[in-house]
């Protein structure tokens, strides 16, 4: 079973040479950290940054200089500034090759819900709905049940849409999946997973043809 | 032209209650912090304010919820803030959620004169009720958009790093964020900079935003710029 | 009667201090030579400056630096340069107070034609069709009548539209006329002439009513 | 990021017979001469070019008209070129004029992946005809607006000031005109630059076209810069 780290290292193998790459809020975050350092990525931060550094050393902290999680960052040669009407265009002419994001569910047709949980003081979609809805390639990272066992992948969200028909790749602490016309398609397995295991952990459709591979993560 | 003004209080003097107000920033970066402590200071109620984010319990927008000042939120993301979400809970404040990318477009519409834009986000969601929905062809494969109106704002409140009496505005680094779109979409634009030049000494290839949207500019004082969550590493 | 030097000086007075405006090829142009001194007025031009200064000194000229007519220009202190699709934001947002331009006919409902003949090669329309379709205030610059004597204001226009309801006023060699919901309203006579020359000149519906004054100019 | 190619040659192999091009500028200025210089060096034809101008006879695209590259032109103003007016009359050149900001805004459209916006200009004129119209309220006014769609081009040619490997663009003076949308606005765009600066040089900032637009990059040379209109005052 994979820890947050190793989603992280496992998405991060997704990431090709060239690629300008959204990172959301918690898991996809961390992906940053295991980019190999000779692939050129640029990462955007939708409030207003291309080539999004790490974060600052401290005392180095500069109040004008935060991406989208608020957090303090810092900048790379060869970044830039602008506004948010130009960051959100150049996510919905499909500028950037590859978002990376959280999900609270995920459809076997690749509808998404990872924003409202009706009951709960609702904070907001912030730019979610514009990555999900323009995005060439999603790839969710999530845990694959939630605390009280069930599934998050699912025939039909529960929870309050996100986007519809946009996820193409999920990976979880079990497994590595594609979103297909057909439903989620098994692709690998966490070290130490056995298909078994991740068939009871999917509500939704699963295909699984021929032999699924432990994946590598290093 | 000289649209300089004294301070934040003569700047927002005509502000009265039950307007619109924009209010630029994201999160406590690039917040017009001198403004909306005369805002507080005015006490001017049932405010309509349009802002990604609604500051936290005691800085930015938030202040302006302590005092119940705030009608209405139209925003993106809200989370961050206690105060916030009892007035929500209780009923007193009302919140209308949209996306980020939806937000600056909205205003971008405005300031550019365009009536309504379309925008994929949002559909399928309960963000497309009562929307006009249509359908283009993008890339080969036909698609849906909403119809999402250009915002209409009696005042918009900016925040620039350096500024010239004719209004013209530079922003620094992510503080840009919601700045410019909002500057063009006020009826009536208020700018406050940290540091006002004379006419001339910005270079006119470097300015953010014609002083023609603005229509009063200050420079401010004491800014705080808080930092929301301070991340570091180590040496 | 007036000449172009006298149109121009008659319209510089309907600009008034703080005044965003954009002046169209050929009269217009030399409207900005009789803005008083002392009245803060900025000058837009629409591929993208806003601030223009007069012609450069002989030597100064820059290739980088032109207006709308492509002439060479000048920028002032205050000067802003940016793209062309701002340009026409700030035109279709309404925050240029004054459009001034010329006309090959104007309508009595106030709209304009002035940029195609058929029959002869079509330069096209640039950014009139814009500037007149948004603009808060246009003031015309124009012949009453043609070579051939005959009126340009009419009861509708023959040529080809540039746009429709939206000049209005109009200031030509013989007078100064507001288009109302009536039609022409003469406001005032070019100094030498009378009331009956402009009726004669005039083929749109004309509103005369009481004394109309001379125009001064200086 | 190193999206540096040697020379315009080599920026505009790939580009194809019938394929359609955006070249920035306005006039002659801020026009891409070296891409320019190379479409004629290479031949490719059948070319639909959409640009604010079709250059003058002996300079900018009336290079490619003189070789009947083009097949058609979508411009706003096609004025001082007597090869242009010759061969639309004999009916070998196809050109669609529009409106200045309309031509603005659909490249502004594709760039921020909006399929079409709505705009006043044109409305009751022949550019109206076949097009679909639509009524809003502008300042309390109902008001006819003209839908127009966002540009779909194969290519988009741009000519900056300065750049870096990143595709990073700075622009001077009024040669930015066009040249910042249609950046935004090609399936693939090409920059070619006055100085290529190191990657860093560049003040984020001040960046007017980030370099996620740009697909290829590459200094220029021999700049003639030429000046359509020679305005001077005595001194």
């Amino acid at each position: 079973m994979l820890d947050k780290v190793g989603i992280a290292k496992r998405i991060a193998k997704e990431i090709k040479d060239g690629y300008y790459v959204n990172l959301g809020i918690g898991i996809p975050t961390l992906v940053a950290n295991y980019i190999p350092e000779h692939m050129n990525v640029v990462l955007q931060s939708e409030n207003g940054l291309l080539g999004m550094g790490p974060f600052p050393f401290e005392g180095e902290e500069d109040a004008d200089l935060i991406n989208a999680g608020k957090q303090t960052i810092t900048t790379l040669p060869g970044s830039s500034f602008f506004d948010s009407a130009m960051s959100f265009g150049m996510i919905r002419s499909r500028k950037v090759d590859l978002t990376i994001l959280g999900a609270m569910e995920v459809a076997d047709n690749g509808d998404i819900a990872n924003w409202k949980i009706p009951g709960k003081m609702v904070k907001g979609m912030g730019g979610a709905m514009d990555l999900v809805a323009s995005a060439k390639n999603i790839i969710v990272a999530m845990q694959h049940v939630n605390k009280a066992g069930e599934s998050k992948l699912l025939p039909k969200c529960d929870l309050p849409l996100t986007g519809v028909r946009c996820v193409k790749k999920i990976v979880t602490e079990l497994a590595v999946l594609d979103v297909t016309p057909q439903g989620f398609r098994l692709l690998e397995r966490a070290p130490g997973i056995s298909v078994e295991q991740i068939k009871n952990a999917t509500l939704g459709r699963l295909i699984i043809e021929g032999e699924i591979p432990e994946m590598s993560i290093d | 032209m000289n649209k300089t003004v004294a301070n934040a209080d003569e700047a927002i003097k005509d502000i009265q209650d039950n307007v619109t107000i924009m209010l630029g920033g994201f999160g406590l970066c690039g917040i017009p912090e001198n403004c909306i402590s005369a805002l507080v200071k005015k006490g001017v109620k049932g405010l309509t304010c349009i802002s990604n984010n609604a500051g936290v319990d005691d800085f930015g927008i938030g202040l302006m919820l302590k005092t119940r000042q705030v009608k209405k939120m139209i925003s993106s993301y809200v989370g961050e803030n206690a105060e916030f979400e009892r007035q929500l809970l209780s009923g007193e404040l009302e919140v209308e959620l949209i996306p980020q990318g939806t937000l600056a477009t909205r205003c971008l519409a405005a300031g550019y004169g365009m009536p309504a834009i379309f925008t994929p986000a949002g559909v399928g969601t309960e963000v497309a009720i009562g929307k006009e929905t249509r359908k283009f062809m993008v890339e080969g494969v036909e698609k849906e958009f909403l119809m999402e109106m250009a915002f209409d704002a009696d005042f918009a409140i900016v925040k620039a790093w350096k500024g010239d009496p004719h209004g013209n505005l530079i922003f620094r680094e992510t503080a840009r964020n919601f700045n410019p779109m909002m500057a063009m979409a006020g009826k009536i634009t208020i700018a406050e900079v940290e540091e006002l030049v004379p006419a001339g000494a910005l270079d006119p290839d470097q300015i953010h935003t014609p002083g023609i949207y603005i229509h009063r500019i200050f420079q401010g004082s004491n800014y705080e710029k808080r930092i929301e969550q301070r991340t570091v590493r180590k040496l």
